[in-house]
């Protein structure tokens, strides 16, 4: 074999030292910029959502003082709130909070974080003796993690199997499977799954708890309703990137060039199939799981941020309806962030 | 047989297992490939020359199936192994390499690392670092530039040359002794297809690997083969030395395709007949540059400078040619010409009229003069109307026709590019690609307009559909006296079509010349390459061994300063690198090059 | 929360294979776990308030001047709490004595002033929980254990607070005179004392000077569990001993569940349809009697089952003045378009269309009955249309507006008071000074209900309700009472001793955990 | 696999291999067949049922389904607590819910692609405004949404299908505009400007064609999402007003009756789980075909 100099390899003597930077610009290029674009998105999510609100629903202090309460005592304490102010400055005020770590007081719950029923007292309604929004969401927070997590997990633990098997048997008897699998798993509203659930393996077969938290066991029953949600989006995304991936090109000739099936599956199949499923879990997957979540937890009156949130929305506790919203825009916006980010480690030619 | 041949194949047939009654798609292939020989194989589409080339590494996909035959490698037949043993020779004995060399690798996975591992696979006493460095090394001896910057390139940043270059390194460092190599030289352009088919040689020396290399080319085909084998419908039509075979082809399918080869010095120039010297369309010094975000600067941009100060005149009634390799800009230009997209600087002028400074109604008006017919005659036609629709869609826009009188228009323009009026209410799925092509020839024609730009409309056609467009070509050129741009990376259409021919290189034109100085004479180094790279079978006035170029045009985000050129021109001089040539007069017909060394220095 | 509540199935916990699962429940005698259905205010001045959930807190912590055990066979039943001796001095003034040496949780002893700091604070009519006092009053200290109300200055008989003394909670006039220390921190002289809050527990611990003897139980842990489901299966598993307001089907499969003891008892609550007398066409009284001919009370019962108790009456039969009414409505479709016709709406038409509102999830059935109740009346021709909404829009929509509106044509509510006094219900709903929810405009019918107000003595009062308001009433149906609500609730067998009062409050002073 | 199959095209268009390949899935003909015996059921059934879903017997509260015993004709699903047939009123909880999704996908689908189309094909700020709009609107969790639009007024068939249409229409707007992206720069939309069509008729006339038909195809797996969506409403309480029978209420108020009245729970969700899968099955099946023709199948 002859070695000779070639042409051109001094036009990039001087950028070879730095090409292993080429990464780092592009990421930090891409951080700089989703970063400023989520906090956008996150600053009008929260107005929209603070605005509606304030538009569609009806006056919180009647919630907060309870029915009975005179119309002098509403008007003193929606002064108070700042609810009568005009809604940018409502929204402003807001924002300055937020900006300083400070979400606010909910409207209804107590400081021990319990609900607290309407007092008609103007005086007795003191926003600094209301559960700081702030803590509320921290404690319901690790519950829907759990949740989340083990949904998740269990999703993957249904899908990956049969998935994978679907899309190495492209046309046969396990895509079939799978087809079914996913068509009728997608067509089981989680309203009515989880009842079923909880009457057949609590009520009738007494093994699972179902209703509120009080360990590990309570989570099995609703992850199980989540991961039936949204394990039929995976193993089909799952089966259509692994069977695509097979007919590509790479992969037949990586085996004529003498690689193994095996191999060729394991360090290429796999890889690139992980991006379209990075990419479902952005695009589709965590918004998914969102609402299963607030279903679920109010099915099964698990103490998490869902059923934080609809009790809140439902008594009209609107600091505690924001501040979900705005962590919800930003679990998106961040989540959405890496898959890019981490896809496009993949997968160099994508660019985002 | 000789017990000497490294592959024997004999008997070998090839069946759809789903299509039990259909011919077969392989019958009773038989040939035998020496070590160190070249055996071409060559057939048009759809021969089953891919099919031969792809059993030959066991490939073999269902519903194909080999329904008998045997397959001798080094004396064993293979096809009496099981699978495994056929399968370990891949990669090991036998190489494969394919036509599309920018899918055969994990577009995921840097380059070099995918071929550190095949090699550490077929190779497991070579530890991974000696592997990198014997890939690197090999890197180089292709001529892949910066090897080691490249090998943690991914496949998508190669060039389809590039990939193809580091394919063969893949195919080759295991010392096979048969390389299949089928295609691949399909997709190239013309001097780097050439390029390729220069190192194939080299290495086949150095290796001492036999080589089935299968082409749709014969000029390909003869160029680097040393026995040649004709395929027509999965059989074997004529075999045999590749120069008896040219001189005395039997077969009839062998005569045509020799006569299928085009003639580029042998052709008579055309002439159109009418033109007038008052150019109907100016080119002033057109620039296009686009920006594009730099992945190695924080929020920075590149600018890629895809036509660079492009000037020239039309002529009414004449046919012109641009061409020029893929990158050269000419896709940009075809698009500022039909005002697609606007210059940056410079202006196009129609019939003296700056299309910049139209109105949008103006300009509208102006379509109906010029018209552009694109490349691809499956996606440049909508498949959802039916043909008379979309001949009639122009004149509806422009508002000409109604009614009976719009109908008699397409009728009209249908016959005349030879479209039968029956399919008038077909969706255009059942159409070939030559009559999609008449399809969107009718389009254009139905407005009547003078200019009509053909980018690369013929070149997705085979030779005998492009032989008989040329002709409706020059037919209407004669009738109506339209004016044609043809925008071109096919040497020899454009010689057999074009009065006069701009040959562009980086985004500039670098030659300017008529029809017959240009083939024959070509003031400048690159045209000459382009010319001495076409895979034809007769005589070539410029020498490969002379003027065929090393390397591939610079990216045009970092065009070299001075003559853009200089960097692979095998005749720079210093003065190459200090300024940019302008096209200069170098003959008395008005040929003109931009080139420092001169017309009178190249060899 | 109508499907977090809803799941009325009982399932039984599976502690013993899930070692993971808290078994909870502590197995301490002393501790009593009571899982509350609502919560409490942020503050404890019960003046503040009219939450129920709230009022039996407060029913550990605080006593009141008497005490009536409110039972249907004697509404009228007086029994001594903080006073010993009460009488009718004249038509404005009552006096009481009180019981001597009761001490408040802070070592205090009750005396004359703090009764007298009690009412005259909570009847200010700024106190959100003024609607409980029949009007302002004037409290005279005749010694230190004595007391008399006077209401000559603001213009009623004294005798309105015969019975809503035994509602009224006593508090220290130490604490009135503090607000913030009133609000933070209750302070009575009932049973427990306030011990503190965690999070939705509230601890009360025994009271050791606790006038009838220091209550057997030591701690009694409130805790606030929204989840009907959650209340039962924590029942169940011992970790709670005692839970309210189960649903009808929770409480048939408690019934025969062993180790588990349940109550049902009826409620000083009727469940009302209100309609809205002052727009078309409920202002029609012909139109209300009609609407009211096409219900039929009974299949409404038969759903609500064990919910529900049959009353004919628009006060509960716990009530002073409680009594079958004999012309109260009943279902009679003939005479439903005998009065539509008369009406002017032969068969309905030219009705316009008429919104139902009802609430889902906070009181039992009210969905299902609302369904039927929109059938039935559709049967007739009304042109029904149900709106269910959750409790806290339901809520919102309940009371007449700034503008005299309510919205929709028919509402669906309960009205629940801690004493059996009827006025509490009477004249907040029905007289067009308050109307509350119907807005109706009666003169004839605010003479009546000001007749019975004004009446001097009891029995006075009790023929003036039983034989003019109350049939008045169920002439006129500004609202038609469909039954009287019965309070489920369940208990550990190992709990004894549990007074239950009728409009939720238990008293615990003399119960015992085995 | 590299000789160009192009040529070989044949006579059918892709849709029609696309039927055609899908036709020979025996699973696709008998989803097919339930799905539209089911839809004909849901139109014809309350007609021809004799019980009435709306009348309330409370003398046939909770029968069980036919097949149990204590069953009777013709109460195939059984009773409610309300004594109402449950077969009838999960056929017309169907045909509501059916209608209303159908609707709901018609106009999510409608402004979605158009504003999709629209800022695919003229970039710049517009795109950016529109994308921009939907990345807020996606960021936004459709519960909370739904809850605070239906939960705090009153629940409307047309406010319900606005909360599902705003909900939805940023995921058509997406995909139609990726779709438009690469079909702005397809040759046959170059010719149609070359040939001088205006704005408006590239996007209707030569892009619309090109990228409704696969994101319509998704629009009908949407039928059943929504479906779900409704569903999901009802349960909360926040969907179509009783007495009028919808999946989610009719399972919701039947889950206080679980413990011995389970099929009020049970039967309607399996009706509703019938109808979805079939449907499912049939997008399923359709959408590997229409796969299996694009990768040059047929």
């Amino acid at each position: 074999m002859r070695s000779g100099a070639p042409q051109g390899a001094s036009e990039h003597l001087l950028l070879g030292p730095f090409y292993r930077l080429i990464g780092m610009a592009f990421a930090i290029e891409f951080f700089v910029r989703r970063i400023l674009q989520g906090a956008v998105i996150v600053f009008l999510v929260s107005f929209v959502i603070f605005a509606l609100l304030r538009v569609v629903s009806g006056d919180p202090v009647r919630i907060i003082l309870g029915p009975m309460a005179s119309s002098a005592a509403i008007e003193e304490t929606a002064e108070q709130l700042g609810l009568r102010d005009p809604i940018p400055i409502q929204y402003g005020r807001f924002v300055a909070g937020v900006v300083q770590g400070d979400f606010g007081h909910s409207f209804i719950r107590g400081v021990q974080g319990g609900s607290t029923g309407g007092s008609q007292d103007s005086e007795g309604l003191d926003t600094d003796n209301r559960a700081p929004v702030f803590d509320l969401i921290m404690t319901a927070l690790p519950y829907t993690a759990i949740l989340a997590g083990g949904g998740v997990f269990l999703a993957l633990l249904i899908a990956l199997p049969i998935g994978i098997f679907a899309g190495r048997n492209s046309g046969r008897w396990p895509d079939r499977f799978a087809l079914y699998v996913s068509s009728l798993f997608i067509s089981l509203p989680n309203i009515w799954i989880g009842v079923v659930l909880i009457f057949l393996f609590s009520t009738k077969a007494g093994w699972l708890p179902a209703i509120g938290y009080e360990g590990l066991a309570y989570a099995i029953l609703p992850a199980i309703v989540i991961a039936i949600e949204i394990s039929p989006v995976l193993i089909r995304a799952i089966s259509v990137s692994v069977s695509d991936n097979l007919r590509a090109p790479y992969f037949a000739l990586g085996l004529v060039r003498g690689l193994s099936s095996n191999y060729m599956f394991r360090a290429h199949v796999l890889r690139n199939s992980a991006v379209p499923l990075m990419n479902l879990f952005g695009a589709q997957v965590i918004g998914m799981l969102l609402g299963g979540l607030f279903v679920v937890e109010y099915i099964f009156s698990y103490p998490g941020i869902g059923l934080l949130t609809i009790n809140a929305i439902f008594q009209r506790d609107f600091p505690i309806v924001q501040a979900i919203s705005i962590l919800a825009a930003v679990a998106l916006v961040l989540i959405n962030m890496f898959v890019d980010f981490f896809s496009s480690l993949i997968d160099r030619r994508l660019k985002f | 047989m000789t017990t000497r041949d490294v592959l024997q194949v004999s008997g070998l047939s090839i069946r759809n297992a789903n299509l039990p009654k259909a011919a077969p798609v392989l019958q009773d292939v038989s040939f035998s490939a020496a070590p160190k020989s070249v055996v071409g194989i060559i057939g048009e589409s759809g021969a089953g020359k891919t099919v031969l080339a792809k059993a030959l590494v066991n490939w073999v996909a269902s519903p194909l199936e080999i329904s008998s035959g045997q397959l001798f490698f080094e004396g064993v037949d293979l096809l009496k192994q099981p699978a495994e043993r056929f399968n370990a020779m891949r990669g090991r004995e036998i190489s494969y390499i394919g036509a599309d060399p920018t899918s055969a690798l994990d577009p995921t996975v840097p380059v070099g690392s995918q071929i550190v591992k095949k090699l550490v696979t077929v190779k497991p006493t070579l530890s991974k670092r000696e592997a990198k460095e014997f890939v690197i090394e090999t890197f180089q001896a292709v001529r892949i530039p910066s090897a080691s910057k490249r090998f943690n390139d991914y496949p998508f940043q190669f060039s389809g040359g590039m990939m193809q270059r580091a394919l063969i390194v893949d195919a080759l460092v295991t010392n096979p002794k048969l390389l299949i190599a089928d295609n691949i030289t399909q997709p190239l352009d013309v001097t780097v297809a050439a390029q390729i088919l220069r190192l194939l040689r080299q290495l086949q020396q150095d290796f001492e690997t036999a080589i089935v290399f299968v082409t749709a080319s014969l000029g390909t085909a003869v160029d680097i083969a040393d026995k040649v084998l004709v395929m027509k419908e999965g059989r074997v039509v004529e075999s045999g030395g590749t120069s008896g075979l040219l001189a005395n082809p039997q077969d009839d399918y062998t005569k045509q395709l020799i006569h299928q080869v085009p003639d580029i010095w042998g052709a008579e120039p055309f002439h159109s007949e009418q033109i007038d010297e008052h150019p109907i369309l100016s080119i002033r010094d057109v620039s296009k540059t686009y920006q594009l975000a730099d992945p190695d600067v924080v929020f920075g941009k590149q600018a890629v400078q895809a036509v660079r100060g492009v000037s020239f005149d039309v002529r009414r009634g004449e046919n012109f040619g641009v061409i020029g390799e893929s990158g050269c800009g000419k896709s940009t230009l075809s698009r500022l010409l039909s005002a697609l997209e606007s210059p940056d600087t410079g202006e196009v002028l129609f019939n003296g009229t700056s299309l910049s400074s139209m109105s949008s109604k103006q300009l509208l008006n102006w379509r109906q003069k010029m018209q552009l017919i694109l490349q691809d005659p499956y996606n440049s036609i909508p498949s959802y109307m039916t043909i008379g629709d979309i001949i009639a869609e122009p004149l509806r826009i422009h508002n000409l026709e109604k009614g009976n009188a719009l109908w008699t228009r397409v009728k009209a323009v249908m016959t005349e590019v030879g479209l039968n009026l029956d399919l008038i209410h077909d969706l255009p799925a059942g159409l070939s690609a030559g009559q999609r092509q008449r399809v969107s020839i009718a389009r254009a024609l139905v407005l009547e307009p003078e200019v009509l730009i053909l980018d690369e409309t013929l070149s997705a056609l085979d030779q005998v559909e492009q032989s008989k467009l040329l002709a409706l070509f020059a037919d209407i050129n004669r009738r109506r006296s339209i004016t044609c741009i043809y925008i071109s990376h096919d040497l020899a259409m454009v010689r057999r079509i074009c009065d006069r021919i701009g040959v562009m290189y980086l985004g500039k034109v670098v030659e300017l010349a008529d029809n017959e100085s240009l083939f024959s004479k070509a003031g400048h180094p690159y045209t000459r390459a382009l010319l001495s790279a076409v895979p034809v079978l007769e005589e070539k006035p410029f020498e490969e061994s002379v003027y065929l170029l090393d390397g591939e045009p610079p990216d045009p985000i970092n065009i070299p300063a001075g003559c853009s050129f200089r960097t692979r021109c095998p005749f720079a001089i210093d003065q190459c690198a200090q300024e940019e040539p302008n096209l200069e007069v170098y003959e008395e017909k008005g040929s003109a090059a931009a080139c420092y060394v001169g017309y009178a220095k190249l060899p | 929360m109508a499907g977090a509540s809803a799941l009325g199935a009982v399932s039984f916990l599976p502690t013993a294979g899930l070692p993971f699962i808290k078994t909870a429940a502590s197995q301490d005698v002393k501790t009593l776990v009571f899982a509350a259905a609502g919560t409490v205010t942020s503050s404890w001045d019960p003046t503040s308030h009219t939450v129920a959930p709230q009022i039996t807190a407060e029913g550990f912590i605080f006593n009141r001047l008497t005490n009536c055990p409110m039972t249907p066979e004697d509404p009228s039943e007086i029994l001594p709490d903080l006073a010993v001796e009460w009488r009718s001095v004249d038509e404005f003034t009552l006096e009481y004595k009180l019981r001597q040496g009761v001490k408040f949780h802070d070592g205090n002893e009750l005396t004359a002033e703090d009764v007298k700091a009690t009412y005259e604070y909570g009847s200010d009519p700024s106190r959100p929980a003024s609607a409980w006092y029949p009007g302002r009053v004037d409290v005279e200290v005749v010694d230190r254990y004595t007391v008399r109300l006077n209401t000559e200055a603001y213009g009623y008989p004294a005798l309105n607070f015969w019975y809503v003394s035994s509602f009224l909670p006593i508090l220290s006039a130490r604490d009135i005179a503090n607000p913030d220390r009133l609000r933070s921190r209750p302070n009575g002289t009932g049973p427990f004392r306030y011990s503190e809050t965690q999070g939705d527990r509230i601890i009360f611990e025994a009271f050791d000077e606790y006038y009838d003897g220091k209550p057997n139980i030591e701690t009694v842990v409130w805790a606030y569990v929204p989840d009907a489901n959650t209340r039962v299966l924590g029942l169940l598993n011992g970790e709670y001993h005692l839970t309210e307001r189960l649903e009808p089907e929770q409480y048939v499969s408690l019934t025969g569940e062993s180790g588990i003891t349940t109550d049902r008892s009826l409620s000083s609550e009727n469940k009302y349809l209100h309609f809205r007398c002052n727009k078309p066409p409920f202002d029609n009284e012909l139109v209300r009697q009609a609407a009211v001919a096409a219900i039929d009370r009974d299949q409404v019962l038969q759903l609500v089952a064990e919910a529900g108790q049959a009353s004919d009456c628009h006060i509960s039969p716990v009530k002073f003045g409680y009594i079958d009414v004999p012309n109260y409505p009943t279902f009679d479709p003939a005479r439903c378009q005998e009065l539509l016709a008369a009406a002017g709406y032969p068969n309905g038409q030219g009705l316009p269309e008429i919104e139902f509102i009802t609430s889902v999830g906070f009181y039992p059935k009210t969905r299902e009955y609302g369904e039927l109740v929109t059938a039935m009346l559709q049967a007739q021709g009304f042109p029904v249309k149900l709106t269910t909404l959750e409790p806290a829009a339901w809520e919102e929509q309940l009371y007449r507006g700034s503008d005299g509106q309510g919205p929709g044509h028919i509402i669906d509510v309960g009205w629940i008071t801690g004493s059996p006094e009827p006025d509490l219900v009477l004249r907040p709903n029905y007289h067009s000074d308050f109307a509350l929810i119907n807005g109706i405009d009666d003169a004839e019918l605010d003479a009546a209900l000001d007749r019975q107000r004004g009446a001097v003595s009891i029995d006075e009062r009790l023929k003036l309700l039983q034989e003019e308001t109350l049939p008045m009433l169920a002439d006129k149906v500004p609202a038609i009472s469909l039954f009287s609500s019965v309070f489920l609730r369940a208990m550990s067998d190992r709990v004894s001793g549990v007074k239950f009062y009728p409009n939720g409050p238990i008293d615990l002073s003399k119960a015992t955990l085995s | 696999m590299t000789d160009t199959v192009s040529n070989a095209t044949t006579g059918m268009r892709t849709s029609q291999r696309m039927l055609a390949h899908a036709w020979a899935f025996k699973e696709m003909k008998f989803a097919l067949g339930v799905f539209l015996f089911l839809i004909v059921l849901a139109a014809v059934g309350p007609v021809i049922i004799p019980a009435s879903a709306i009348d309330m017997n409370v003398g046939l509260r909770f029968l069980p389904p036919i097949f149990f015993e204590g069953g009777q004709w013709p109460h195939i699903f059984g009773t409610d607590q309300l004594g109402r047939d449950l077969f009838l009123r999960s056929l017309i909880g169907l045909r509501n819910a059916l209608m209303l999704s159908v609707v709901a996908v018609i106009c999510m689908f409608v402004l979605g692609c158009g504003l999709g189309i629209y800022a695919g094909y003229k970039g710049g700020w517009i795109d950016t405004v529109i994308m921009r709009i939907t990345d807020v609107q996606m960021s936004i969790p459709v519960i909370i949404l739904a809850i605070t639009v239906l939960g705090m007024s009153r629940p409307t068939p047309f406010s319900i299908i606005m909360v599902l249409v705003i909900a939805s229409w940023p995921v058509y707007a997406r995909v139609a505009r990726s779709v438009a992206l690469a079909e702005k720069e397809k040759e046959h939309i170059r010719a149609a400007r070359i040939i001088g069509a205006g704005d408006l008729r590239i996007m209707l006339r030569h892009m619309a064609p090109q990228i409704l038909p696969p994101i319509a195809f998704v629009a009908v797996l949407d039928i059943a999402r929504m479906m779900i969506f409704e569903a999901i409403f009802g349960f909360i309480g926040i969907g179509i007003q009783p007495p009028t029978p919808t999946f989610g209420t009719i399972i919701s108020s039947g889950t206080q009756y679980l413990l011995n009245s389970w099929w009020i729970t049970v039967a309607p969700g399996v009706l509703l789980a019938v109808t979805l899968t079939s449907l499912n099955l049939v997008g399923g099946v359709l959408e590997r075909s229409r796969n299996h023709v694009l990768q040059g199948g047929r």
